[in-house]
């Protein structure tokens, strides 16, 4: 049904110009799985699906292309690509966006993912044209002190370890990366020029697989996400050590969210929250 | 040599055995998936595995070597090379498809000029592999020259039957680890073989190899390139997790006053990779360096070493966080005008 | 063990600013171990990775000839971001740094000999032609080449490179040299003019001759065809290439041009051998 | 490396980074040294131009090269040189200091603290208090690079 939809609007698309390709999704090598794909001609618009297996983060393309696109957009996705124009990293004129609104992306073994049970924008926050009905969001019920108590357990509990706790679990998850960078890359808001760990002059980080190294890496994405993370699960999709990269990227989301009353990726004329400030931010934690 | 055969109610006291004398690493089951590990008792392995996450060329071109130490006094360049390890080393459980790129990566470190780096641990390890009956949807060693039961770069292959191991000695150096074990019937020999053609109908090529290395003789100017690689990443997970993939880099690692120079795996996938100091870049752009992976894998390495850089080990397609399907690339390139 | 990627000792002893802005110096070094030394044995063409503890290493052409004894000669420009060349440029005469080399193939490979040489260099990019140039004159080789040409162009008299040497060669009269500059200023009195523009000037005869040509990319894109024009087959024009090498011995795998190893079958490579190699450098 | 890690557990002298701001942590440095004002010896100053300037990864990264404690200053807030400058910092050292706490690096490590040119007393109170609070942890061992 969606899939017919999406054809047809990206048919009507490139044959009209207004894009000058389709970022979408196709049928996968392997059973259960879609892939990205690029359409540019209109011929072959047929090669688009739509299942439950498009868990990709499209927005990740978007950055610094200079053509009109048109894209296929989740709830996620469509949160990242206002991160992206908030960011100048793409201008909303050379978008067209087909939302999706998305009951939950399932890995290989049909399971929904742990990020879209606690997804709270199932419907694109922005987009040209929608394709098939909203879907109910599940708002998580506020919580008597304003924190939302489904979506950040995991999180508040973790904040209620020891520091040595807190560090072994740290250092146990990120001694299986390998360094492949694919969390960065993977991630649609990870879109410096040159990364702060690739930067030579002066080196940041070392290079080898020191766990030091490794963790310095990973504090920094994750500091550098601050403000930009939606949460799409895009890093821990990509991790092949099956490294759980949202337990510290969701503590992001939450100090972004309970500090500075910041949803990421929802409305394009809101400032990031590093990008501006209030007389009366929170300041307990300095002397 | 005598094929020979272990009762599988002997492996783990065999193991054991070894393990007293050799540091061995052999499959574990982790958090992460099962991947090749040290092991200090036999209870760590697994041995229920299709094939390990990490491959074993870690061990032999380990992500990160020091190459040696200095010290960064003032005006001294005093360096000292590392010591050798004493004891050996032994994999077991390796797959033949990581075994054939162990035969590859011995053609690029040890001939012309040696590396003697990945000599000295090479010299230092023996490998035993396992066939392998169970090949995964990802799997495609027969497409590229190997087999489930391929015995090239290996020391010995085990093959598992219904009651026994069935060790096929492939070098002098592990001969003298089976010589107590009793040698294989016509009937174990039977039974192997069989297995064999079973694994081997299991895995049809899923595309003609023959045909590829002549393809790209003349598809540098493919405008197939254009499209291979727009949904890549650019990270680096298909050759890191690659057996065959060697590329390294050299830097140099300081805290303090003392430092180390060590080499990195290093990724053709990263743009950085071949950054000239002036910023000129020869493979500017993904496309540039898609053409270098399969290039380098399935041609220049076949002309300069008689071997290709893929062993079909499928880990790039199962681990590809986009689906980039190497299988895929290659016949779209065989397809290609 | 025979470790081709431990570094050989050695210390500056002395250091020349080539350009008033100073950022191409010239490093000459001398080998701490005797043994070295003997061991150490080169051709003009071949390159070497300056090695600087803590920074790292970068391949660098040698510039000093074999005929020139106990010192090895470095011309290295200055990159912003070139990790090793900001290091070296930092160093002092008396500072230790190690080297490891000689890597690669030399001009003298690529069949020179007992013909006619055509020299043809832009800007810094002279320096294994100065190593080259040196070894060709020196009273034991000179025999055994016929003519030497050598052309030599830079963007202003100050970025020429060598000017001492320059001065030299000038006054022989067994070479001739032909210096010319983009745009003089009031004190230039020779040639001004692109290089192409002075190789068909001078027009060397491509007769039992090499041209060996060195130098930006835009200027040996229309030199090429300049020589070509002139007769000179594909064989006898050589190129000498750069890449980003890390290891220097064809192991780590981005040096490639095809499945031919700059480190290892080059930098040298005739334009006969370039036209069979894609276009990827 | 041996040596020092020897004569650290020997008098246990912990090593401090402070990062000050130019127009008003660093000038209030100096009036405490100027008023003589008596404080521990364990800090190292590094002085930046605003601390709007520091890049909070410089925290994590003096860690990592073994300093037991950092100490980030500047002028306070509506005080900044460039108006804004601290403004700013203070969101991104908000969500640092409280990042670095969810992963497990003691809250006592790393100090934050509003120290304006005049406050010569305000300085020598705070490295005291920092270099107490670091010294009851002890070398710090998390994060620290060796090679």
């Amino acid at each position: 049904m969606k899939t017919k939809k999406i054809q047809d609007i990206a048919r009507k698309l490139l044959k009209e110009k207004k894009v000058d390709v389709v970022i979408g999704f196709e049928k996968g090598t392997l059973p259960s799985s879609a892939t990205p794909c690029f359409i540019r001609n209109p011929d072959e618009v047929d090669r688009l699906i739509w299942n439950s297996f498009c868990g990709n983060n499209l927005a990740n393309y978007l950055p610094k292309r200079k053509d009109k696109i048109g894209i296929v957009a989740k709830g996620c996705d469509s949160r990242s690509i206002v991160v992206l124009i908030q960011e100048n990293q793409i201008k909303r004129e050379q978008l067209y966006i087909i939302g999706i609104p998305c009951d939950g992306m399932t890995d290989k073994n049909n399971v929904l993912h742990d990020y879209c049970l606690i997804c709270e924008h199932k419907n694109p926050v922005i987009y040209d044209v929608l394709v098939g009905e909203k879907v109910k969001e599940n708002k998580a019920q506020r919580h008597p002190e304003g924190l939302r108590d489904t979506k950040w357990q995991k999180i508040e509990d973790f904040e209620k370890k020891s520091s040595s706790d807190k560090w072994k679990y740290l250092e146990s998850e990120l001694s299986k990366c390998i360094r492949c960078n694919a969390c960065r890359n993977a991630c649609p808001t990870c879109y410096c020029k040159e990364c702060f760990i690739d930067q030579e002059k002066p080196r940041w980080v070392g290079t080898t697989n020191n766990l030091s190294d490794i963790i310095f890496f990973h504090l920094g994405r994750i500091f550098h996400q601050a403000g930009r993370c939606t949460d799409c699960g895009a890093c821990v999709r990509a991790c092949p050590m099956n490294i759980d990269l949202r337990q510290f990227t969701q503590k992001i989301t939450k100090d972004g969210e309970t500090l500075f009353d910041y949803e990421t990726g929802l409305d394009i004329d809101v400032k990031p929250p590093f990008a501006t400030f209030k007389e009366d931010d929170s300041e307990d934690f300095i002397k | 040599m005598k094929s020979k055969v272990l009762a599988k109610k002997d492996l783990l006291k065999f193991i054991n055995k070894l393990i007293k004398e050799y540091d061995v690493f052999a499959p574990v089951k982790k958090e992460e998936g099962i991947v090749f590990s040290k092991i200090d008792k036999t209870d760590d392995m697994c041995l229920s595995y299709s094939n390990t996450k990490n491959s074993v060329k870690e061990f032999l071109l380990p992500q990160s070597e020091k190459l040696f130490r200095f010290a960064k006094k003032e005006n001294t360049n005093e360096i000292t090379d590392l010591k050798e390890k004493k004891r050996r080393s032994l994999l077991f459980g390796v797959r033949p498809c990581d075994g054939k790129a162990i035969a590859m990566l011995d053609k690029v470190f040890l001939e012309n000029i040696p590396d003697a780096y990945y000599k000295r641990r090479r010299k230092n390890t023996l490998i035993i592999g396992m066939a392998c009956d169970t090949p995964l949807q990802t799997c495609f060693c027969t497409s590229v020259e190997g087999g489930p039961f391929s015995i090239e770069g290996l020391d010995a292959l085990f093959v598992e039957l219904k009651e026994n191991y069935f060790i096929i000695p492939v070098t002098k150096q592990c001969e003298k680890l089976f010589v107590h074990l009793d040698n294989a019937s016509q009937e174990d020999i039977k039974e192997a073989e069989k297995l064999k053609k079973n694994a081997e109908k299991r895995l049809k090529p899923v595309f003609e190899i023959k045909d590829i290395k002549e393809k790209l003789d003349g598809a540098f100017d493919n405008p197939i390139w254009e499209e291979i690689h727009e949904k890549c990443i650019k990270c680096g997970i298909c050759t890191y997790l690659c057996p065959a993939c060697h590329c390294f880099d050299i830097q140099d690692e300081t805290v303090g006053e003392e430092g180390c120079r060590v080499r990195n795996w290093d990724s053709c996938m990263f743009p950085k990779f071949t950054m000239h100091a002036s910023s000129h870049n020869p493979r500017a752009t993904q496309k540039e360096r898609w053409r270098q992976r399969i290039m380098h894998k399935f041609n220049y390495l076949r002309e300069n070493t008689g071997m290709y850089g893929c062993v079909g080990c499928g880990r790039c397609v199962e681990y590809c966080p986009v689906n980039l399907d190497i299988r895929k690339v290659i016949r779209d390139i065989l397809e290609s005008k | 063990m025979n470790n081709p990627y431990l570094p050989i000792p050695m210390i500056i002893k002395n250091i020349t600013d080539e350009t008033t802005v100073k950022d191409i110096k010239t490093f000459e070094l001398a080998f701490l171990n005797k043994e070295d030394e003997k061991n150490f044995s080169y051709l003009p063409g071949q390159f070497a990775e300056i090695s600087i503890l803590g920074s790292g290493e970068a391949p660098i052409g040698i510039a000093s000839s074999p005929t020139e004894k106990e010192i090895l000669k470095f011309t290295v420009k200055w990159y912003e971001k070139g990790v090793v060349t900001n290091a070296l440029h930092n160093l002092f005469v008396g500072d230790k740094i190690g080297i490891r080399g000689p890597f690669g193939n030399s001009f003298e490979s690529k069949n020179i000999k007992n013909k006619s040489v055509v020299v043809i260099g832009g800007g810094f990019a002279f320096t294994t032609l100065r190593s080259l140039t040196t070894y060709m004159i020196h009273s034991h080789n000179r025999n055994k080449f016929e003519n030497i040409t050598i052309i030599y162009g830079a963007r202003s008299p100050d970025d020429l490179i060598y000017k001492k040497e320059l001065k030299e060669w000038a006054e022989r009269d067994d070479i001739k040299l032909y210096v010319t500059v983009d745009k003089g200023d009031k004190d230039w009195k020779g040639r001004e003019g692109f290089v192409p523009t002075v190789v068909e000037e001078v027009a060397p005869s491509a007769q039992e001759a090499s041209a060996i040509i060195c130098g930006p990319p835009i200027m040996i894109k229309f030199t090429i065809p300049k020589l070509v024009e002139l007769g000179f087959s594909p064989e006898n024009i050589l190129n000498s290439l750069e890449m980003r090498m890390k290891c220097g011995i064809g192991k780590c795998g981005r040096c490639n041009i095809g499945n031919k190893y700059v480190c290892k079958d080059g930098p040298i490579f005739s334009l006969a051998e370039l036209n069979d190699l894609p276009k990827e450098y | 490396m041996n040596k020092n890690s020897k004569f650290r557990a020997k008098i246990r002298q912990p090593k401090i980074i402070a990062f000050l701001c130019n127009w008003c942590s660093y000038a209030g440095a100096d009036l405490a040294g100027i008023s003589r004002l008596q404080y521990p010896p364990n800090v190292r100053v590094i002085r930046v131009p605003c601390s709007g300037r520091m890049n909070p990864l410089y925290i994590i990264r003096a860690l990592q090269h073994g300093v037991d404690g950092v100490l980030v200053s500047g002028c306070h807030p509506g005080d900044c040189h460039y108006i804004t400058g601290n403004y700013y910092a203070r969101r991104k050292f908000a969500i640092i200091n409280s990042l670095l706490q969810y992963v497990g690096i003691e809250k006592e490590r790393v100090h934050f603290s509003w120290v304006s040119a005049s406050e010569g007393g305000k300085f020598a109170e705070v490295i005291k208090q920092v270099t107490e609070d670091v010294k009851k942890l002890g070398p710090a061992k998390k994060l620290v690079k060796k090679i």
